[in-house]
């Protein structure tokens, strides 16, 4: 009579939860300190210090327009990144042979070993101090990311309507639109409408290689204290990206229908 | 014959696409966007002169040792603020899963509750990854002071927010039929959940967590902030004196690292599989 | 603070590298053990406003920061937090801006430019020069094409001397050390401006801590003595030729200042 | 203690009226089969009587309650009381054989032993039992994704077998088995509800299996009741009406079926009503 | 140039031995039923028709070609040319009913006409045309999620009579359906097989549909042919034999069976082989 999990499997799960707990160890974190009165306090003193947020009009067209920058970059560079990522995911899927698949998923674990930070100073040396730059450092990361998980999802789908077309007689890449699209899109979306939020934070990036948004202004606010400042540019950045999340959850429960 | 009726999804489909290429033209704009500069000879030759920079790595020993510390470092506190971040998303993820939603196919007359806690609990995984890392930080410096415990904590959070996040989403994504059938055969969700959405769901939930785990290892920004240092601090740092040689250094460990978030990835949905 | 009475902790303002702030402060942190008989722990950060909250809830005793940090720290903790000592240097400190464009020879070829500063809240990579720019007539904000923080001020050398940013501008001090290791090129980078002088940089500690360790540390401080061959490697790392006492007072021109860039509120 | 329906009328989301006004009174420990044509709306009237699709209009009454009056604990209860052999069986492709089959309990367990069981299997003995009722008890170690249609089949009814539930639905149960096997199928099948003593309804297209071996047999076409017989009245007149709808269908397939006035095998079931 | 198999064995992955030593020859044109107890090998050996599965043993020519010698050009115009209907519709459950026909020509299409044609239907006459001799010409802007049962295993058939294909394999392509459409259906792939003078072979687990529509029925057991008949042939014994495999099975089932002796209804095929 067999297990239901292998003794195999019991000891990857034995061996994850120790590297947790040798991990807390090793740090030596107090966490009990979380649960003093005096962390409450400093907690509430700090979050009442961004209370109330900054409503002063020239501050607010000031955020609106960051608003709008951060939009534009973050958008235009998940799009690029989903073009990239489809790319680069159908071979790293294993659909074109091994060969390509093991090259495929070089080149996006060199993308997405390569932080931001690095592919925006590389930009900016391209394409000069600018929206431009931040534009295509998030692209490339971005595009290393997607590519990973689109892979994934799609390596995770179920290949019986995929090789039913196939069958057929169809071509990889039709095969692919007919059979595996349809099943994998939801999942897809999701992580690229996800990418999408995330890009509207990567506030530091764009800070530095002067593209402005909403990043630069709240790290701006933040080292000067103007805590009613970041707060309203919090609140912005939340906005977006609660929109971007609701967007994701109406427009995937309509495809689900 | 009589005549075939239009494709009536094709009017729609027609306007989308138009509507998407009209808004698309100001975001370029907005975006400075202009390809051609990327072929400005200038530019090739600073990015040249920087990328040559590159080599020879720095391997000397210092750096090594400083390098070998920061990895340990970085690779115990990614783990910590996935445990702790699992802690926060595991079930905020569950919660917000409409396919093992009970009342949605259950009493309908109660479904505007469950309708109004997923809702809660999407905003409030919205606000814990959507206030950025920088706050948290500060905000547990203020707790724990410097060091490791107040980034490893607001690294917690914020991707608690996002795993928990996207779990909902793969846990949405996938063939609900199962958890369906079991949820009508009065299972309960969590038992739903086992026997119904994981058998589908599971490598993809273990391949998102393990890519979170490798983004916490490239985590710079928190960790410096609070003086954590780590990996992702050695490399802002090389990164902004523009020094090639150990940045390249830190490159290839971050590569080396990803190469082993990859393998241990596969081998874990191979051994779900 | 039950432990702290046998620990100092310690932390900088990132205006340089952290590591490079480590490797500066060893000897100076071995001294100090040596002078207080407590234990020295330093923690470098990457975030200049970690270094204020920190100090401000008690979490670091003694921090070296720069005249705006000072300001703003002080205005935190309500008063309280204590200048000690300064660098001789420190009382007449400038910034210099710098180009490796030819096209720059002065403040009224910089419109239209990209240009670099160091933190936002560096005195000397950011206040002084904006407020010293405004005196010239030039808004940052409306008159550059475009403002990059590279984060600190070697940071700024390197954006300059790549070619990233027309021009930059970042503190006397590491400017003239960068020179003398012959980490920039001086054919290529130039200096087209300084500022005039003001106070920067000092050792502050929180206002509760204890009166007889805050005079131990003032002493410590005071004592070192370039002439002695063992202080001299601290001074050399320190940049300074000598420590001097100082006091809140010597910061008004600097929050003047910040207030009138429209950095303090 | 059965079930009834009243009058109950049910549209899917795009609009279709997949049900009208369905009057239907079963008594409990009944055996009844549905006839009907294909998208007549047998699967739906199952998932009706699942309490699976919640009817628009009507009244409805399982086993004694209204299910979508109850609260969500009682509705779980009588869930868990309900078992419903889906017509595509709804198995994960890589789930094997046994945790497939415990998952009939889900309903009845605690949670631990849900859990617990995933890691070991906790009743391989009973879910063996009941595949070997099927003739598939060697393959209770299996992967799902490694068995045929009829295999597969097979598996989903043991779950449902395995569940003991008080109301048996079985929508299509043998249309992927081999004619010697849905016939010890659907003798199995009703053999367990007489002898359990509990309600039957199962869909059939093999018209010939639902008169033989069902005392009572519902013909349902365009989302009404056309007719609801004892097996032994139901004319070829009856069915040729109820299958017609299909425009210009020819008949033969129906010659085969055996003389309609015969009458059903079936034994009266001794009531032992849950 | 129809197929034929000599010596082919295949075991699958996890070492279940599902075809062994099968010797078989069907000329173009022929019509052949397979029948067989649930995991005989009747999908198996479909599949390996299909090209699909690679026999580990024996040689297999398929139109005149030997699929796993040819090269991938030459692979795939062949499976251009074979149209598999699949047990369990492979269809993705979001796509829509029009899409998933028009799939079936995707193997003759050229690229730029697939993907336009996800776009916007290139073909919706075609793909309704065989819809409605299916009579289901209505939903053609259904989605398959929406379909029941027996309506999604007609879209799936519907896409292999729109593929056109020289072999024409059907794997169950009746199980969903009710009596009269079964009937309905088999006829229909019977005439247009020999309308268009191609090969059909289709598994069915109604024996009686089998005998009275197909010229030429084999069965199967246990991965083995065991008997290979004209229709007028088969008799019951050897159908008594080709069931029992099943342990204690009762053969009640087979009695409804026409006699086994009645010559198959269908006219002999006007050969036109493609
Ligand atoms: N989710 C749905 N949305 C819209 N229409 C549906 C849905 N499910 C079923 N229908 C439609 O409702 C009608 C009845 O479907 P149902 O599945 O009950 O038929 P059925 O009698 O089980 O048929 P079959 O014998 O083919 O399985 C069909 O016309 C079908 O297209
Ligand atoms: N992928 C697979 N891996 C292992 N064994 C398999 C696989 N597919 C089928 N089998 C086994 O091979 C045998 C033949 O399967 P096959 O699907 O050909 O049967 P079948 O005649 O089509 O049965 P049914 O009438 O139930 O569909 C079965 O015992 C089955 O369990
Ligand atoms: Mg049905
Ligand atoms: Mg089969």
């Amino acid at each position: 009579m067999r297990a239901g999990i292998s003794p195999a499997g019991v000891f990857g799960l034995v061996l994850l939860a120790a590297a947790a707990a040798g991990s807390f160890a090793f740090l030596e974190m107090p966490l009990g300190a979380l649960f003093t009165g005096s962390a409450a306090r400093e907690a509430v003193a700090f979050v009442g210090r961004f209370i109330p947020p900054e409503t002063d009009p020239a501050f607010l067209a000031k955020v609106g327009w960051a608003a709008l920058e951060t939009l534009a970059i973050s958008l235009l560079s998940t799009l690029l990144a989903v073009l990239g990522g489809v790319t680069l995911a159908l071979p790293a899927a294993g659909r074109q042979g091994p060969l390509a698949r093991q090259a495929a998923r070089f080149v996006l674990n060199l993308l997405r070993s390569v932080p931001e930070l690095v592919w925006a100073t590389l930009m900016v040396l391209a394409a000069g101090l600018g929206p431009f730059a931040g534009t295509l450092a998030l692209a490339l990361h971005t595009t290393g990311v997607l590519g990973r998980l689109f892979a994934e999802a799609l390596e995770n789908t179920p290949r019986a309507p995929a090789q039913a077309v196939t069958g057929l007689g169809a071509g990889p890449l039709a095969a692919f639109l007919y059979a595996v699209l349809p099943l994998v899109a939801p999942q897809w979306l999701a992580y690229a409408l996800y990418r999408w939020e995330m890009n509207i934070r990567m506030a530091a990036i764009l800070g530095f290689v002067g593209a402005g948004g909403l990043g630069a202004l709240l790290y701006y606010s933040l080292s000067l204290f103007h805590e009613a400042e970041a707060s309203t540019v919090i609140l912005a950045m939340l906005a977006m990206a609660i929109a971007v999340d609701g967007a994701s959850a109406w427009l995937r429960q309509r495809m689900a229908g | 014959m009589s005549a075939v009726p239009r494709d009536p999804a094709a009017l729609p489909r027609l306007g989308w696409t138009l509507a998407a290429l009209v808004l698309l033209w100001p975001l370029l704009r907005l975006a400075d966007f202009e390809p051609v500069r990327l072929l400005d000879e200038g530019n090739l030759r600073a990015m040249g002169h920087f990328i040559r920079g590159f080599l020879p790595m720095e391997t000397s020993h210092d750096f090594m040792a400083l390098l070998g510390k920061a990895m340990v470092e970085t690779l115990a506190m990614a783990t910590a603020g996935i445990a702790l971040s699992l802690l926060l998303a595991v079930p905020l993820g569950l919660a917000m899963t409409r396919g093992l939603s009970v009342s949605r196919i259950g009493p309908g007359r109660r479904a505007w509750i469950g309708t109004l806690v997923r809702a809660l609990v999407r905003a409030l995984l919205a606000v814990l990854r959507g206030v950025p890392e920088l706050v948290w930080a500060l905000l547990f410096v203020r707790v724990f002071g410097l060091g490791a415990s107040a980034g490893v904590l607001a690294l917690g959070i914020t991707y608690g927010g996002m795993l928990g996040k996207v779990y909902g989403e793969i846990l949405e994504s996938t063939d609900g039929r199962t958890a369906r059938g079991l949820l009508e055969a009065g299972s309960g969700r969590v038992a739903a959940l086992f026997y119904g959405l994981l058998p589908h769901a599971g490598g993809e939930l273990v391949s998102y967590t393990v890519y979170r785990w490798e983004c916490a290892v490239r985590a710079s920004v928190v960790m410096g902030f609070v003086g954590a240092g780590g990996l992702g601090q050695l490399m802002d740092q090389s990164m902004k004196m523009l020094n090639g040689g150990e940045a390249a250094s830190i490159l290839l460990t971050f590569l080396l690292l990803v190469l082993a978030a990859d393998g241990l990835s596969e081998f874990l949905r191979r051994r779900l599989a | 603070a039950a432990q702290a009475e046998d620990v100092l902790r310690v932390s900088a303002i990132p205006d340089e590298a952290p590591t490079e702030l480590q490797r500066k402060f060893a000897p100076l942190g071995a001294y100090l053990e040596a002078e207080t008989g407590m234990k020295v722990n330093f923690v470098p950060v990457t975030d200049y406003a970690a270094v204020v909250e920190a100090l401000a809830t008690r979490k670091i005793d003694m921090a070296w920061l720069g005249g705006f940090t000072f300001v703003q720290a002080k205005i935190r903790t309500n008063g309280t937090a204590v200048p000690l000592v300064q660098r001789a240097e420190d009382a007449k400190f400038t910034s210099k801006f710098i180009t490796a464009n030819d096209g720059i020879k002065g403040f009224a070829d910089l419109k239209g430019k990209t240009f670099a500063f160091g933190a936002p809240s560096s005195t000397s990579g950011h206040l002084m020069p904006r407020y010293f720019l405004g005196q010239e007539g030039l808004n940052p904000d409306k008159d550059f094409k475009n403002v990059a923080f590279s984060g600190a001020h070697d940071a700024t050398v390197a954006f300059v001397q790549a070619g990233k940013v027309d021009a930059g501008v970042l503190n006397a001090s590491v400017w003239d050390k960068l020179v003398e290791q012959k980490k920039v090129d001086p054919a290529k980078v130039r200096v087209f401006a300084t500022t005039p002088s003001y106070f920067d940089y000092n050792w502050t500690v929180r206002g509760d801590l204890d009166p007889k360790i805050q005079a131990k540390l003032t002493q410590a401080f005071l004592k070192l003595d370039p002439a002695n061959p063992a202080h001299k490697e601290i001074m050399a790392l320190q940049r300074a030729s000598k420590f001097i006492p100082t006091k809140a007072e010597n910061y008004k021109g600097i929050e003047t200042a910040a207030q009138a860039a429209g950095l303090l509120k | 203690m059965g079930f009834s329906l009243k009058g109950v009328g049910l549209t899917h989301a795009n609009g279709f009226r997949a049900l009208r006004d369905v009057d239907l009174r079963v008594a409990c420990g009944e055996r009844v089969a549905l006839v009907g044509a294909s998208g007549a709306g047998k699967t739906t009237l199952l998932r009706v009587l699942a309490a699976a699709l919640r009817p628009d209009t009507g009244r409805l009454s399982l086993l004694g309650t209204d299910p979508w009056d109850a609260s969500p604990a009682t509705l779980r209860r009588l869930r868990a009381r309900i078992g419903l052999v889906h017509q595509a069986p709804p198995i994960p492709p890589r789930q094997r054989v046994v945790t497939a089959v415990l998952a009939g309990r889900l309903g009845q367990w605690p949670l631990w032993k849900s859990l617990a069981s995933l890691l070991y299997p906790l009743d391989p003995e009973g879910a063996r039992h009941q595949l070997a009722r099927l003739d598939l008890g060697e393959r209770l170690y299996e992967r799902c994704d490694r068995l045929s249609g009829g295999q597969l089949q097979r598996v989903a009814l043991a779950r449902v077998l395995y569940q003991q539930p008080d109301l048996f639905l079985a929508d299509e149960p043998v249309s992927a088995m081999d004619p010697a096997l849905s016939e010890l199928t659907v003798a199995l099948l009703n053999e367990e509800a007489s002898r359990r003593g509990v309600t039957l309804v199962a869909s059939l297209h093999a018209v010939d299996l639902a008169l033989r071996h069902f005392p009572r047999v519902i013909g349902v076409k365009e989302g009404q009741v056309l007719f609801d017989l004892p097996a032994g009245q139901v004319r070829e007149a009856q069915l040729r009406e109820l299958y017609a709808a299909e425009g210009s269908v020819p008949m033969a397939g129906l010659a085969v079926l055996p003389d309609a006035g015969q009458p059903a095998a079936a034994a009266p079931p001794p009531l032992r009503c849950a």
